[in-house]
């Protein structure tokens, strides 16, 4: 899986599915157990926590809680601020007033600096951890779930604040979602995981248009579409296996639909496929189907 | 809730209706000991006046001394010096057994003179008290001869001291040193039983005794069948057993409750005047502050001795001024006029010093303050008033109440500016202990010259004093030493030591060993 | 069973390590101990070398620290510095008075504290409830020293009804009370707020809408589960039965472990001050282990949840 | 902040805090204005007659030296607040950096230093302030240093459990995430979101500490004479219990209010603040 410059990533899948963990790895607040992670081409996955602090000013974090992903003992210009001084990229007169710029940027009045987490709304509150995310000049953004924490009129506000601030600031980020709709609205590219595995990436209107993995068409399929008919719903059967014990073979034989006699067996090795330039199918699915 | 409040009331009721049974016979004497802490009951080697206390009713000394420091044939029927002062011969005896059966005769004498000065022995007091001993002699069975290397003049009163008791040499064998001082075998009135650590000494009478020197009343074995000695260490709780009937005499009652029972009548009440040194405290002449003479002179003039015995004995003790207790023989009354209560003289003799008077009310002098450590290892109450009045003047004397373990450790560290010490001695002869050069401790070297004062003139009158050929000579070397002592300003005596003793007032017999500290349980019998 | 034998084996690296830490603390105290031993006696360099090597001082730290572990296995914990006796002889002289004082301290402690929380837990925000609070409250804050003396002035000197001194059952009210003191009100309080808790519940309830009286629910149904807070209480609460000893040992001059402590330290007396302390920790990590086998068998859901973490 | 009215009216509200606030606070003011308050000099021997009882010229009597009990009272209330408050803060500032520690660095130094804490455990802490005394010596700042000694491993137990909770919010990991040193989260992000925790178990151990050092001062291990800590005072005001007994009662009172004091004031406080939750998961 890649992310170009200036692309959005979005991922997708179930809750459990291990978007989160990925979006963590990824930046290394994770240590991930196998892979590999590159960085503007250089190998960070085994970089010490020192080497990481240089990189760590260039990818940037949106966290899903905006309650609790701000400590509640600091106002907004101390978490703002703190940033800034510790990598020493301005004194602390210029910080002030690019954090004067960033917060105006995310709509938020400037006199908030001065106040505390717990004053602020769900929708505020994201705001200032997108501007947290912002503060470092960062050239990667991970965002891991940044609406599904807010009431859905506010969800639209926050996204198209980081439409129009992926503009502005040249950001390439990785999307992290349970929701489709938010997805297809806001990335260029989209990758569908399901219990710690990618089964298909894709850009999006290739994705939506022409699903070729069985849980994606799933997934789709319980989208509500407001225009249009409604297609026949592809329901799947039980719950999302544990992710400590997964099935063998392909994890997703023991819901999948249709699945093919050597899937069931479990007998197919996972890894994808490019079927088309740039769309890339777990095999498993390509045979079966 | 009713059941558990009638629970209550019951607890309470068979808490109430137990009544104390108290069982103590008049002849089972039980005795009240200040000290818990008691670690030997050899003679030869303690130095503690309070294992003395016990040890001195299980032995018998070659000459006796009743309370007044008058001879009595002891073990000894007579005795006599050969002219040049150096030998000492001594009839013994012929009827006397120890407790374990061994006949006493002179080889037990030259046994327990000799082992004194074997340094495997680790004598404290013993050592010192005979002097410059040479060698005994086994005559015949029933005659000794003591040879000292030089003339003693303190030899006969040294030879009635509780550290001369003679031992038992087969228990000596038996046991060694270790084993005999924790059950001592010896040939006095009563003999050990029982010890219970921190607790209580047990002795029984001894049923053969009959050699009770004339001074005392009674002949052949006391009337005291069972002679016990709590430990009790808190005052207190000593008085209370006292006043309880739970002990028939108790040692160091506070002059508060001496003045009460004088009073009340309920208790009777002997004091005695201890000779020796009185509690009185070393300056330090090494170290601190108190390298200056006149800043050690200036301290004694600061204390208002008398004032301060008073409110503290409430008149059970007197003030003390020379380094020996007006009771001590040659005690030189000269001292009296040394050092009153001069305030005044006390701050004009420091200005003149250097030390300045600070705005703390501490003296100065180039930025160090005038302060003074003072670890108290006796008497707290008395080390506060020296503090206080030390303090008017413009001394700050840190007190630190100290047990004998931190008290060593700093005498071995030269580590204090002055320190507290008190002795039973009967003889001057115990000044060449706290004041010849030799005695100044070095570290691993245990020795009493605290003030650690080195004066070659001193250490030449102490020696001659020692070995002075008549009373006269005598007298008045020691009044040359008293003299010098005083001059020097290093030893600041504050009152005489005073042993309170009160008891069951249906007693009597309650008599006082010489040198007033330790009590003499052989005569004690019910009215 | 598993869960008692975890437990074990948790106990005993502990012990040892405690052990550990009381021979190091105690082997940096300042001070020569073959002055100590002698007692401040003038020595020669012969006989201060044959007590260095009866100490097995002479011997190096290492070889004395395992040796120190062998035999406080053993249960032999070398001599006094003070007394020359076998350490091990005088902590069993002086057990028995400080297990007496501890168990009647237990006993005041335990039955005025449940009294107390009982009283007060089974109508909370009452006046009897404020009452006894302010009473268990009282208990946790009056220096155990000061009000062993009080009740020595007060029934002692003053109006004459209990023996300051001596032996037996009546001499030990005074001191029980003042150990029991503290331990009554913790007790008292722990009672009542777990009591509170439990009466809440709603099996509570049901009994209660059958018509059951409420003493009967607080005495049969309740207790049990009220009573498993302050019996960890007990087991923790042996660190105060020590320090009440230390204590109330001094204040009432009775005779005991506490005395033989205090006494120990003042004189430096290391292999005592040594004993005691491993005595001390093997007692208390001992107890502390007997609390939660209680506990296991009060509560068997506690030895399968602790089982499983 | 919005809460700390709330929080204050409720502690106000509340008559035992009310009297333990006032009682502090009187004895507080004592300490600070003991010169304009005592009537003597708290160390000058012969001010009056000596084992007077009380009188309008010596509120609580005098002691064998002549010393009124009044005025040392005074005094030593600089003493017992002071040391307990500072042996207090000693204990926490060593049982935070310890607890938040191991608790932040986790792995193999948390499994080590619990099990350090678990053998201090091992010792009654009384015990260990014995100890601590044993080695170092006797003295008023020496017991102060040895009952905050003995404390640290209370202290670390219920701040690591709390540090560990903390150490789970998202906030810390946005912390990781911006590249922030070790000490700068331990010390900067999570102690301040503790620190309630932290305040409510100091005061309340704030009673037993000052108990604890005027114990060990009335065994004579640490304030020495002529000090007028209440602790000693009534050491050496025992043996002329009999004859004088407001010198034995009176330093006793005034230790037994203000540790009453004290610890309304931390019952109050932690049930304003609600901490207590957090507290007693923390002993767990």
């Amino acid at each position: 899986m890649n992310v170009k410059k200036n692309e959005v990533l979005g991922l997708v899948g179930e809750s459990g599915s291990g978007k989160s963990t990925l979006g963590k790895s990824i930046i290394k607040l994770l240590q991930p157990s196998r892979g590999q992670i590159y960085f503007n081409n250089e190998n960070i996955s085994e970089y010490s926590n020192k080497q990481m602090i240089k990189i760590r000013q260039k990818m940037q974090m949106i966290f899903q809680d905006p309650f609790a992903s701000l400590n509640p003992r600091k106002n907004i210009l101390d978490t703002l601020i703190e940033p800034i001084l510790v990598h020493n990229l301005m004194k602390k007169n210029e910080a002030i007033n690019y954090i004067k710029e960033i917060i105006n940027d995310v709509g938020l009045p400037i006199e908030s600096l001065r106040r505390f987490p717990h004053e602020f709304s769900g929708g505020q509150r994201q705001r200032i951890g997108i501007a947290r995310a912002l503060v470092l000049k960062p050239e990667f953004i991970v965002a891991d779930e940044p609406v599904s924490a807010l009431d859905v009129s506010i969800q639209a506000q926050v996204l198209n604040l980081l439409e129009k601030l992926k503009k502005t600031y040249n950001l390439t980020m990785i999307f992290i979602s349970h929701d489709l709709s938010v997805i297809e609205f806001f990335c260029d590219k989209v990758a569908v995981m399901y219990l710690g595995h990618i089964v298909e990436i894709a850009p999006v209107s290739k994705l939506f248009n022409s699903p070729k993995h069985s849980y994606t068409r799933a997934l789709l399929s319980a989208v509500p579409k407001v225009k249009g008919k409604d297609k026949e719903k592809i329901l799947i059967k039980g719950d999302i296996p544990s992710p400590i014990n997964p099935p063998s073979g392909c994890v997703f034989r023991t819901r999948c639909p249709n699945p093919g006699i050597d899937c069931k067996g479990g007998n197919i090795e996972m890894g994808l496929i490019e079927i088309e330039p740039g769309h890339w199918v777990d095999q498993c699915c390509v045979n079966c189907n | 809730m009713r059941i558990l409040l009638k629970i209550a009331l019951g607890i309470t009721f068979i808490f109430s209706s137990l009544s104390f049974i108290n069982s103590a016979n008049a002849l089972d004497i039980v005795f009240a000991e200040d000290r818990p802490d008691l670690r030997t009951l050899d003679p030869r080697i303690t130095q503690s006046r309070h294992e003395e206390m016990l040890i001195v009713n299980m032995f018998d000394q070659l000459i006796s001394a009743d309370s007044e420091g008058n001879i009595y044939p002891g073990l000894a029927t007579s005795w006599d010096v050969s002219s040049d002062g150096l030998e000492y011969t001594f009839s013994l005896r012929d009827d006397v057994s120890f407790h374990d059966g061994t006949k006493f005769n002179a080889a037990a004498v030259k046994a327990t003179f000799d082992s004194i000065v074997d340094p495997e022995t680790g004598s404290q007091g013993a050592v010192d008290i005979l002097g410059p001993y040479k060698e005994t002699i086994v005559i015949d069975d029933f005659t000794a001869k003591v040879v000292f290397e030089r003339r003693y003049g303190s030899a006969i009163t040294a030879f009635t001291e509780t550290e001369l008791s003679i031992v038992s040499p087969t228990a000596l064998d038996k046991l060694g040193n270790e084993g005999f001082g924790m059950a001592p075998v010896g040939t006095g009135p009563f003999m050990f039983k029982n010890w219970e650590a921190n607790k209580k000494v047990e002795l029984v009478r001894n049923p053969d005794y009959n050699w009770a020197p004339e001074y005392m009343d009674g002949s052949g074995p006391s009337q005291v069948a069972n002679l016990t000695y709590r430990l009790i260490k808190d005052t207190s709780t000593r008085v209370a057993a006292l006043e309880a009937g739970e002990v028939d005499i108790a040692e160091l009652v506070p002059p508060l409750d001496m003045r009460r029972f004088d009073s009340s009548g309920d208790l009777s009440t002997v004091t005695g005047t201890v000779s020796g040194l009185p509690y009185s405290a070393f300056l330090n002449t090494t170290t601190g502050v108190f390298q200056d003479v006149n800043v050690r002179k200036a301290f004694f003039h600061s204390l208002d001795r008398v004032k301060m015995t008073s409110d503290l004995f409430f008149g059970y003790a007197e003030a003390a001024f020379g380094p020996i207790s007006s009771s001590t023989p040659s005690y030189w009354s000269g001292n009296e006029d040394y050092y009153p209560y001069n305030p005044e003289g006390a701050a004009a003799l420091l200005d003149e010093a250097g030390w300045k008077m600070g705005s703390d009310g501490v003296r100065e002098k180039n930025g160090e303050k005038l302060t003074v450590f003072f670890p108290c290892l006796l008497e707290p109450d008395t080390c506060v008033a020296i503090q206080g009045y030390a303090n008017k003047v413009g001394f700050d004397v840190n007190v630190e109440v100290v047990m004998k373990a931190r008290q060593d450790e700093l005498i071995f560290a030269n580590g204090y500016d002055m320190l507290v010490i008190r002795w039973v001695s009967l003889d001057p002869g115990v000044l060449i202990i706290p004041f010849h050069s030799r005695n100044i401790p070095q570290p691993g070297k245990f020795k009493f010259n605290w003030a650690r004062y080195a004066n070659a003139e001193l250490d030449q009158l102490l020696e001659d004093a020692e070995s002075a050929e008549t009373q006269e000579v005598k007298d008045d070397l020691y009044m040359q030493i008293q003299k010098h002592i005083m001059d020097q300003a290093i030893f600041l005596a504050i009152h005489d030591q005073v042993q309170t003793v009160a008891y069951n007032p249906d007693l009597e017999g309650v008599r006082f060993a010489n040198g007033n500290w330790q009590m003499r349980m052989y005569d004690v019998r019910k009215k | 069973m598993n869960f008692f034998i975890k437990k074990l084996l948790i106990v005993i690296p502990t012990l040892y390590i405690a052990w550990t830490v009381v021979f190091v603390t105690l082997n940096i105290i300042p001070g020569d101990p073959v002055n100590l031993m002698l007692g401040g006696r003038p020595a020669s360099d012969e006989v201060r070398e044959n007590v260095r090597k009866n100490l097995g001082l002479d011997k190096p730290v290492f070889e004395r620290y395992t040796s120190f572990l062998i035999n406080a296995t053993k249960g032999d914990l070398g001599k006094s510095y003070l007394t020359r006796q076998p350490v091990t002889t005088m902590i069993k002289e002086n057990m028995m008075p400080t297990i007496e004082l501890s168990i009647g301290g237990l006993i005041f402690g335990v039955f005025f504290g449940v009294f107390f929380g009982i009283f007060a837990g089974t109508k909370p925000n009452s006046m009897r409830d404020t009452f006894s609070m302010i009473i268990a409250l009282c208990g946790i804050s009056l220096p155990s020293f000061w009000i062993g003396m009080m009740l020595i002035y007060i029934f002692g000197t003053t109006l004459g009804w209990v023996p300051i001194v001596g032996e037996g059952f009546v001499s030990l009210i005074l001191p029980s009370i003042t150990v029991g003191l503290f331990f009554a009100g913790g007790m008292a309080r722990l009672t009542r707020s777990s009591l509170v808790d439990v009466l809440n519940q709603d099996y509570i309830r049901t009994a209660r809408s059958k018509g059951i009286s409420k003493y009967r629910i607080v005495l049969r149904h309740s207790l049990r589960n009220a009573m498993i807070p302050p019996v960890t209480l007990l087991g923790i609460q042996f660190g105060l039965l020590i320090t009440g000893a230390v204590i109330t040992e001094e204040v009432f001059a009775r005779p005991g472990l506490g005395q033989l402590l205090l006494q120990a330290i003042l004189a430096k007396d290391i292999p005592l001050v040594q004993a005691l302390v491993v005595y001390m920790t093997a007692v208390y990590i001992f107890l502390n282990l007997v609390v939660d086998f209680t506990y296991g068998i009060i509560d068997p859901r506690i030895r399968l949840e602790r089982n499983r973490g | 902040m919005k809460n700390f009215s709330i929080i204050l009216k409720r502690f106000l509200l509340n008559k035992g805090s009310a009297f333990g606030g006032i009682f502090l606070l009187i004895i507080i003011i004592g300490a600070i204005f003991a010169p304009l308050i005592a009537p003597y000099n708290w160390n000058e021997v012969d001010t009056g007659p000596r084992l007077a009882p009380p009188s309008w010229d010596f509120l609580f009597g005098t002691d064998i030296h002549g010393r009124d009990v009044f005025s040392r009272i005074v005094y030593g209330a600089r003493y017992s607040l002071s040391v307990g408050v500072i042996s207090v803060l000693f204990g926490i500032i060593a049982g935070s950096i310890f607890g938040i520690t191991i608790a932040y660095i986790g792995g193999r130094v948390d499994i080590i230093g619990s099990r350090i804490i678990d053998v201090m455990f091992g010792f009654p802490s009384f015990l260990l302030s014995l100890l601590v005394v044993a080695i170092i010596g006797v003295g008023l700042w020496n017991v102060v240093f040895a009952v905050g000694l003995a404390s640290i491993p209370h202290f670390a137990r219920i701040i690591r459990s709390a540090a560990l909770q903390v150490k789970e919010q998202p906030y810390i990991e946005a912390c990781v995430n911006m590249g922030f040193g070790k000490i700068r989260i331990m010390f900067n992000h999570i102690l301040p979101n503790i620190f309630p925790i932290i305040i409510v178990i100091a005061t309340m151990d704030l009673g037993g500490a000052i108990i604890s050092i005027a114990s060990l001062s009335f065994l004579g291990l640490g304030a020495q004479p002529p000090e007028p800590e209440w602790g000693a005072m009534l050491s050496s005001g025992r043996e002329y219990m009999r004859y004088a007994p407001w010198t034995m009662i009176y330093p006793g009172l005034f230790l037994f209010l203000t540790v009453m004091s004290v610890n309304l004031l931390g019952d109050r406080l932690s049930i304003a603040l609600d901490a207590r939750q957090s507290v007693d998961k923390g002993k767990v």
